[in-house]
């Protein structure tokens, strides 16, 4: 516990001092050198510890099952991964559902509906809810993620573990974040309840999107590495951190509708100290991951 | 030792399987796309004969 | 054993492998066909262009 607190102390000097997380890149360093990757210290490693940029591709992908925990095998892997990649992309320029002027975004989503047999008669088609957090998330991780053929295929398993693993868990996020919300500050939680906002609050935007389009993706991406990793809960302390953050000015307004279109545009200045907060509060709350030795 | 050099093996045999899901996938696109297109064709085929029938018609 | 094990993963890549290869062959075929069918299409519209444009340019 001492040890915990002396690390925590250490990490937010170094947070200060712009050196945050020297020490952990070494450890995850020293995981990624194993020829086979232990994929469970790596979910431990990203549950606990925001991952450095330059290694966060590689380690989503790992946890995505986009690459095999084999070292030997990402380069014969990627290589697959590319061919089907442009394969798909050719076949849509071929029958003309995309072209040059079609943006980035978009081309993702014909190509992630046309792998799932599901890619409509034409381009105008009318978009469905889920295509809509599709494009949402693919904006999102073409900022943080390069190269186009990764973006791609982090996006399409991010949402497919969206719909797979968390299909169960997602909806009952709405009961969590009030039950949340009720023991970090009940007062906050009885105004929304008095304004009939807690049914009409952006549920979308921050539960089946993850924030994407709400946060800057550089506070953004710290979040994304515990859904990666296997928590989803984490999106219920990022939405309490926010009311929080915002308190003075959600208790000023009087109407749903009011505090449901500024949750919806926060300001962005304050993200990455909400990111910071909802991670301490939701390991104060869920436990702190044990990295396991 | 050996549970391992299976492993790896499903990883690559996975990604190949994949590769060739997704091309099957465009074929059948492909195959709905020429159907299409032929039946564009043959509207556009009829459309024609009905213009170039009209001027006969109305001699 | 272990050698057989590698012989048997490595078979089972080569056969998917191939599966892609013949699968990506019909894929080509197609495409073929859908570039001739587009092409055809275009005559098509470019010649009922300038058959429209016939009669206006007659006036």
């Amino acid at each position: 516990m001492t040890e915990d607190s002396q690390r925590n102390f250490r990490s937010v000097y170094y947070e200060k001092v712009g050196f945050r997380g020297v020490e952990e890149k070494k450890s995850l360093e020293i995981l990624l050198k194993d020829d086979r990757l232990d994929i469970e210290k790596l979910c431990t490693f990203s549950q606990r510890f925001p991952l450095p940029s330059m290694y966060r591709a590689l380690v989503w992908k790992v946890l995505l099952g986009i690459l095999p925990p084999h070292h030997e095998s990402h380069a014969q892997v990627m290589k697959y991964h590319k061919e089907q990649y442009s394969d798909v992309l050719h076949a849509l320029e071929v029958i003309r559902f995309i072209s040059d002027a079609t943006p980035q975004i978009e081309v993702y989503l014909y190509m992630h509906r046309l792998e799932s047999g599901k890619l409509p008669r034409s381009p105008s088609f009318p978009l469905e809810p889920e295509d809509e957090v599709f494009l949402a998330i693919a904006k999102a991780m073409e900022e943080m993620v390069e190269d186009s053929v990764d973006c791609y295929w982090i996006t399409r398993c991010f949402v497919n573990q969206l719909n797979s693993k968390y299909r169960d868990t997602l909806p009952q996020l709405p009961k969590a974040f009030e039950q949340y919300l009720n023991l970090e500050d009940g007062r906050l939680l009885s105004h929304l309840k008095a304004c009939g906002a807690v049914s009409t609050l952006p549920y979308e935007l921050w539960f089946k999107k993850c924030f994407a389009g709400c946060l800057p993706e550089s506070s953004l991406q710290r979040i994304w590495d515990k859904v990666v990793s296997g928590s989803c809960k984490i999106l219920v302390f990022v939405a309490v951190e926010i009311l929080l953050t915002f308190k003075i000015k959600v208790m000023a307004l009087n109407s749903a509708e009011k505090i449901t279109k500024f949750l919806e545009n926060i300001p962005q200045d304050s993200s990455d100290a909400i990111v910071s907060k909802a991670v301490d509060l939701w390991h104060k709350h869920c436990g702190t991951p044990v990295h396991s030795a | 030792y050996l549970e391992d050099v299976k492993l790896q093996a499903r990883g690559q045999l996975q990604a190949a399987e994949s590769r060739y899901e997704s091309q099957k996938k465009i074929t059948q696109v492909f195959e709905l796309e020429i159907l299409d297109l032929y039946g564009k064709l043959e509207k556009d085929g009829l459309l024609r004969k009905l213009e170039e029938q009209k001027p006969e018609a109305a001699e």
